[in-house]
């Protein structure tokens, strides 16, 4: 298990995408599946940064397996409603909503635990095809 | 890791932003800025040419989107040049290749403005 | 502070040194400095992974300041004797004995707290220098 | 990440060992074998391209050493093809510059064989 910790603050988003394409170039990912993978976890750092308020560090941790690739993105801030957590498709400019959709689009499997005290809890997965 | 804006007058009252690197939620106000000056100025003829950018999160699409509404408001519109695979997918899975228009290189970005 | 903890196994050396690398890329470092910062770290991780037995995971933090990046790498292994981490260049052609050499020459501060049971600390410096 | 080593015969009965990618603890194993398979067949004289290598660390280093050595045990050469600053320096900061003949490209380093 490969764990790391980043402050909540824009400026690390790229180390935790960088360590986790990282991790995932030891599976048997293809390119655009590394890419996916670390466009997936930017989205999730960047909400713990923008919705999870006082909580001051991202937690992530990557567990590997030969079928795939189980990110977990954690922060310990006032969570949300489970209901935010939803996901659209964009018909009319609009800025912003696209983070839980992307999560949702590029992973395979997707699971939040969504505590009003106890922060946000993403576990996500991305499963190796060929 | 970051990201290099490059503004430039192109022909007709269009400009041309050219960004080279990555767009993410630390990068994007500098994006947001360059097309914010712009529409202040009152360009509304953009193109935004992504063809060295590497990467895009959500925050820089959201960047993208606010710099769309806001010309619209004054019949403007910007298109976009773009041919990395995986962000034209972005684009794609988003739905946002309906409301851009989504060109292989400048030329067509320019042609399809005027 | 970015922490990172990595298995003490070979194939996750690349994922320290990558991370470790993004962090220096926030500083005012040239590329030869970042380089410099990622050969380092992997020298410091493959000696725990190399020399630290029992030790089954190490721990790499990094700490930024305008001035410069602290990284301390550290395992909880079977550590040495204060001795054996000396430096040596090569005279003649002897296979190892160049990682201890080569991170006192590329970092700017570095020391050893080398502990026979607790393991070994190594906490090194980087300064920017324009 | 990784590592790729290809092996091919050049003149005379020298050997080019042309690497591509990063060098360290993880991907080292793989060039130790593939010089030790030359090695082992009687081939004493190796030109090792290092061109496309990004990054080496000490166990890297390691593997050039260890390979010089077996040659020379026979009075073969091993010779290096650099040309990236970073390793050059590396080179040159752990004095292997004296052990090893380090050329620009192939064909010096090939003429500096025979
Ligand atoms: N880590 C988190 N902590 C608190 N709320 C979150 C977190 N992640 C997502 N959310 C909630 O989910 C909503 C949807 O997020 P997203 O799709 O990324 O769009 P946006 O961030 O633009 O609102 C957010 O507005 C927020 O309410
Ligand atoms: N993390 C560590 N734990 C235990 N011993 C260490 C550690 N780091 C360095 N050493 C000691 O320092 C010596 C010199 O290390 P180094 O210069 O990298 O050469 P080498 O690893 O080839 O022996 C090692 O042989 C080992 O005894």
């Amino acid at each position: 298990m490969v764990e790391l910790r980043i402050p909540s603050k824009a400026e690390w988003v790229a180390v935790a995408r960088l360590a986790v394409a990282a991790v995932a170039n030891r599976l048997n990912f293809s390119i655009e599946d590394i890419e996916d993978v670390k466009l997936a976890v930017a989205e999730a750092c960047t909400n713990c940064i923008q919705h999870a308020h006082g909580s001051d560090q991202i937690e992530i941790t990557c567990e590997t397996e030969p079928e795939g690739l189980t990110v977990r993105v954690r922060d310990y801030g006032r969570g949300t409603r489970p209901e935010a957590i939803s996901s659209r498709r964009v018909d009319e400019p609009r800025v912003g909503g696209l983070g839980v959709f992307l999560i949702r689009s590029l992973m395979d499997s997707v699971e939040y635990d969504v505590h009003p005290e106890r922060g946000t809890n993403l576990v996500m997965i991305k499963k190796v095809t060929n | 890791m970051d990201i290099k804006v490059n503004v430039r007058e192109a022909q007709g009252d269009t400009y041309v932003v050219d960004l080279n690197g990555e767009i993410d939620v630390y990068t994007s106000p500098k994006v947001k800025d360059a097309i914010g000056d712009l529409i202040d100025k009152g360009h509304y003829n953009l193109v935004i040419n992504l063809e060295k950018v590497r990467y895009i999160d959500s925050t820089g699409l959201g960047v993208l989107i606010g710099g769309l509404k806001r010309v619209r408001e004054h019949g403007g519109t910007v298109n976009l040049v773009c041919t990395n695979p995986q962000i034209k997918k972005i684009f794609d899975i988003t739905g946002l290749v309906k409301i851009f228009g989504i060109y292989d290189d400048e030329d067509a970005a320019m042609k399809a403005l005027v």
